[in-house]
């Protein structure tokens, strides 16, 4: 039943036949990235739209300050850490803590922040130590301001409830990958009371975000948030590279629709 | 009979681990954090058991039963991992890191490029001329991918003559996926009471006995 | 060795290794599905070692509290510690398919995990009960798709009021499904963005202690 | 309006967590202890999985990833039960393996509460290739070569050794690909290594989170059919007429799910009500 690996329903030579449109397209996308990038580090920075969910991080650290109570902030649980294939909303997490730790330091607020990657660890600490430098208050950042739980979802799960309830943050703030412990998080901060922004690109737990936070990010709009805040050229580049491909994905859908009656001739364009 | 104690004794130890993290409903408490630091422990202790077994099937015994010499270079591979708790050395752990991102963002890119990018488009591709409730759902379905694509672009300011359809296609777009979401969230009910009724099950029958 | 090659011969490692696994899929190329595959089974040997760092980060942290004796969690890290060697002892000494080990797994690991996650049961209820509200727009969509899968999936409902459960499966098959295609679609773009990036060496987030 | 009334319904708006909690175990033990067994209607989709399996013949080797962990496996768990059982039935061939660490002593329970039939040898008729550790890498090398991806199954016998191993060794001596649990990302990489390169025919059990976020797949072929969650697993149990323990969970999930519904009621009329007490 199967098909052999490159069963040639015609012979293209050295090319497998069945991938060739795969080939162009990583070409394409590949090429996009490039130039996005060289046109970012030239000067030439795409403007990336408004995200509310971004401009109520500034509310709810001001609430926080209000209150007197301090931040939690967790970037979520990822498998294989960096080197895993969260890395890419782990790293959008971790831009996002470098604002939120500005803000906090600003305002004088504890941050907590609970970790389930050891790889990331030292980032956590660095990134927090660079934001309180940033804001001229080295010494106020709290020696446990960075919490490693567990490296097993449940297991951080579990440990990141009790830091909630123990802690009482005034708001709890959630940006990266997420598993079932989204929901366990952000019952637990409504228990507290506290104001929730969270954002994630794990298709499953966006559901759980948008019915119980105050404001989410959906999906691909936290790697946009973190070039945005990271305002590194190169990575703003990347979202424009982004938007290319996606295009790209919009002209071969808009003009495969169009063409149909005529034989669907971009269905097979891309089967080549 | 010994056994039946030792099942009897398990039965009882798994019972009070569930009811001390079921108390974690009413309020944290010591007992629910003694449940969640055996946790942490098991889980570790079983890594390290797994990672033990497999170092030795996969890496030990090709080079010592079949004389796969390749396989020492993997192993040291391995070890230099661990190098990244002494500070100075933790670039020597860099070398197998980058060998694993390189096989594993290649495998990636080359799958999702066919698996979620080209075909996904190709399957959204249908006549939308005969009309029947076939053609309704593929208009929904293109209509959907679209707006919902338009709405995930960020860098394309909506002016001039794309201004009208870009910003109701990507108001449009945020309204489906909130469809979307509510239908996902909805169907997630069944698994959150599917786990808390198997723990039901084992407590009233395995531990309770009431059958 | 110097700082640069530090960096460059891992780059230049992902890079190598990334193209000929590219080769593979996408040219008929001798001797290069060999390669490719010897590269599969060194990521598994590599990922076998990979395992135990989360413990040696386990020790370090958990140690440090039993040994500055930190108030309320000095003897939990002791406990996990207990807990941690028994699983190793047993699990190496006699294999994880010992019935000792499956009786500790069944009745340690096992209980406290599922329950976790069962937790969301009652989570869910308060949450749908306090998030379902007819406030906006964006909720009311919410709210009504969400009630209509829910009834969809409670089975009289389904036999006795017709089309609800054909209403159900639409909705997951048809609007629910095509948001995530583009979702999926997105990603897919987002995967092989940052995929070039990493060869490019620009996305060294690993590199971490330099 | 008075006071009273305006107070009642804030309330109504505000129930503390914990009566909500406390209602639904009543409403979930309730119907475990005394069953009423309402009726359950079969779905096209899990037809369709049913008579995937039903296309196979004696002797067909199928290639069994199982990757529930300790903490996902229960929603499923009847499903998961249900499917092996029609497996074993049908008397395919069969090659377990997984990519989750804890799924090795998940699936000896799986195995164990289906049972294998004692004309089954291990070896012959199915063989255990153990956990592989490396994610999309590990389900890329088991496609293109499960002799040097596994080197040793789980209970330490060289593949190479075992009768059934012997004439499979890469994915195109499967009949079929089944999948039962992995989240999101693991059926997704199955799609990328094994049916995007071989077409490999693919069926998927899951938890019902993750069905969804699959269906994509669904959609566009490249996984034939799903089986997700209890209420997949209650229709597979009365597809091979076995009911089980996902039949059996059934009449709780009902009351669940009415419970859950009527609470968004509640909440929504008093929500309006007290909207409309404020104008």
């Amino acid at each position: 039943m199967m098909y052999e690996m490159g069963q040639s329903r015609r012979d293209y030579g050295v090319l497998v036949s069945g991938r060739i449109f795969s080939l162009i397209s990583l070409i394409l996308i590949s090429a996009a990235v490039l130039l996005m990038i060289r046109r970012a580090k030239q000067g030439k920075v795409p403007r990336i739209r408004r995200l509310a969910g971004l401009d109520a991080i500034d509310e709810a650290v001001g609430r926080a300050t209000e209150m007197g109570r301090p931040v939690h902030y967790t970037i979520g649980w990822a498998s294989g850490g960096l080197s895993g294939s969260m890395a890419a909303q782990i790293l959008a997490g971790l831009s996002v803590l470098g604002y939120v730790g500005e803000l906090a330091a600003k305002y004088g607020v504890k941050v907590i922040t609970t970790v389930s990657q050891p790889d990331t660890l030292p980032l956590h600490e660095e990134i927090l130590r660079l934001a309180y430098q940033k804001q001229g208050r080295p010494d106020a950042l709290a020696p446990d301001s960075v919490r490693f739980i567990s490296i097993d979802l449940y297991a951080y799960s579990a440990g990141v409830l009790g830091e909630i309830e123990r802690e009482k943050p005034a708001a709890n703030i959630m940006i990266g990958p997420f598993w079932m412990e989204s929901l366990l998080f952000t019952e637990a901060g409504f228990r507290q009371g506290a104001i929730q922004i969270a954002g994630t690109a794990r298709t499953s737990q966006i559901p759980f975000f948008v019915a119980t936070c105050d404001y989410t990010l959906i999906g691909e709009e936290i790697f946009a948030a973190g070039a945005y805040l990271s305002k590194e050229p190169s990575q703003i580049g990347t979202i424009a590279a982004q938007d290319m491909g996606k295009i790209f994905a919009l002209i071969l859908l808009l003009s495969g629709l169009l063409l149909h009656a005529f034989g669907n001739p971009v269905t097979k364009l891309i089967n080549i | 009979m010994a056994q039946d104690l030792v099942a009897t004794v398990g039965i009882w130890v798994a019972a009070l681990y569930t009811l001390f993290t079921f108390s974690y409903i009413y309020k944290e408490n010591p007992l629910y954090r003694f449940a969640e630091h055996t946790f942490v422990g098991a889980a570790a202790g079983h890594f390290v058991v797994i990672a033990f077994q497999n170092i030795l099937s996969k890496g030990w015994y090709p080079i010592v039963s079949k004389g796969e010499y390749v396989y020492i270079l993997s192993m040291i591979l391995g070890l230099m991992l661990f190098s990244r708790f002494v500070k100075k050395r933790a670039w020597i752990s860099h070398y197998p890191i980058a060998l694993l991102v390189g096989v594993g963002t290649a495998l990636a890119m080359r799958g999702a490029i066919q698996a979620e990018f080209l075909t996904q488009i190709a399957s959204t591709i249908a006549p939308l001329y005969t009309p029947n409730q076939k053609t309704f759902d593929s208009f929904v379905i293109a209509l959907t991918v679209i707006s919902a694509l338009v709405y995930f672009l960020f860098t394309i300011e909506a002016k001039g003559p794309l201004k009208v359809p870009i910003t109701y296609l990507s108001k449009i777009g945020r309204y489906l996926l909130m469809i979307g979401f509510g239908a996902q969230f909805g169907a997630t009910v069944m698994t959150r009471l599917g786990f808390v009724i198997s723990r039901f099950q084992f407590l009233l029958f395995e531990w309770l006995g009431l059958r | 060795m110097s700082f640069g090659s530090r960096r460059t011969v891992p780059m230049i490692i992902t890079f190598l290794v990334g193209m000929v696994m590219f080769a593979e899929y996408f040219f008929k190329m001798p001797y290069v599905a060999d390669v490719a595959n010897m590269m599969r089974n060194f990521g598994i040997v590599i990922a076998a070692f990979a395992l135990g760092l989360g413990a040696a980060n386990l020790l370090i942290i958990h140690g440090r509290h039993i040994r500055k004796r930190t108030p309320k969690q000095w003897y939990f890290s002791a406990w996990l510690f207990i807990v941690m060697f028994t699983f190793i002892a047993v699990g190496v000494g006699f294999t994880v398919n010992a019935p000792a080990y499956v009786w500790l797994f069944e009745n340690t690991l096992t209980p406290v995990s599922t329950t976790t996650y069962s937790l969301l049961a009652f989570f869910i209820a308060s949450a749908a009960y306090r998030a379902f509200r007819f406030r906006t727009k964006e909720g009311a969509l919410l709210l009504i798709s969400g009630v209509i899968l829910m009834l969809g999936n409670i089975p009289m409902v389904g036999i006795s009021v017709p089309g609800i459960s054909a209403l159900a499966t639409w909705l997951l098959t048809v609007p629910t499904m095509a948001g995530l295609r583009a979702v999926l679609i997105g990603a897919a773009v987002g995967t092989i963005v940052l995929g070039v990036r990493a060869f490019l060496g620009q996305e060294r987030g690993y590199m971490v202690g330099e | 309006m008075s006071g009273k009334e305006q107070s009642f319904v804030d309330r109504l708006q505000r129930i503390d967590p914990r009566v909500i909690y406390g209602l639904l175990i009543v409403v979930l033990v309730a119907p475990l202890l005394r069953p009423l067994g309402f009726p359950i209607e079969i779905t096209p989709v899990v037809q369709k999985f049913h008579a995937t399996i039903e296309t196979l013949k004696p002797g067909d080797v199928v290639f069994y990833a199982f990757e529930f962990g300790a903490g996902d496996y229960p929603e499923a768990e009847g499903a998961g039960i249900a499917v092996k059982r029609h497996l074993f039935a049908k008397g395919v061939r069969i090659v377990f393996a997984t990519t989750n660490d804890q799924a090795v002593l998940v699936l000896q329970k799986s195995l164990q509460s289906a049972g294998i039939p004692s004309d089954r040898k291990y070896g012959v008729d199915w063989v255990f290739l153990g956990y592989i550790p490396g994610a999309e890498t590990a389900i890329a090398a088991l496609a293109a070569d499960m002799h040097t991806a596994a080197k040793k199954d789980h209970y330490g016998t060289p593949v190479e050794q075992l009768p059934l191993m012997k004439e499979v060794r890469s994915v195109k001596d499967i009949e079929l690909l089944i999948v039962e649990g992995g989240g999101t990302e693991t059926p997704t990489q199955f799609v990328r290594q094994w049916y995007a390169p071989y077409k490999a025919r693919y069926l998927q059990i899951c938890i019902s989170v993750v069905g969804p976020t699959l269906q994509p797949f669904v959609g566009a072929g490249q996984i034939i059919a799903m089986v997700v969650g209890a209420s997949g697993g209650a229709q597979y149990e009365l597809l091979i007429r076995r009911p089980g323990i996902a039949v059996a969970g059934m009449d709780a999930q009902a009351f669940g799910h009415v419970l859950v519904i009527l609470f968004i009621v509640i909440g929504n009329v008093a929500y309006l009500a007290s909207k409309r007490m404020r104008k």
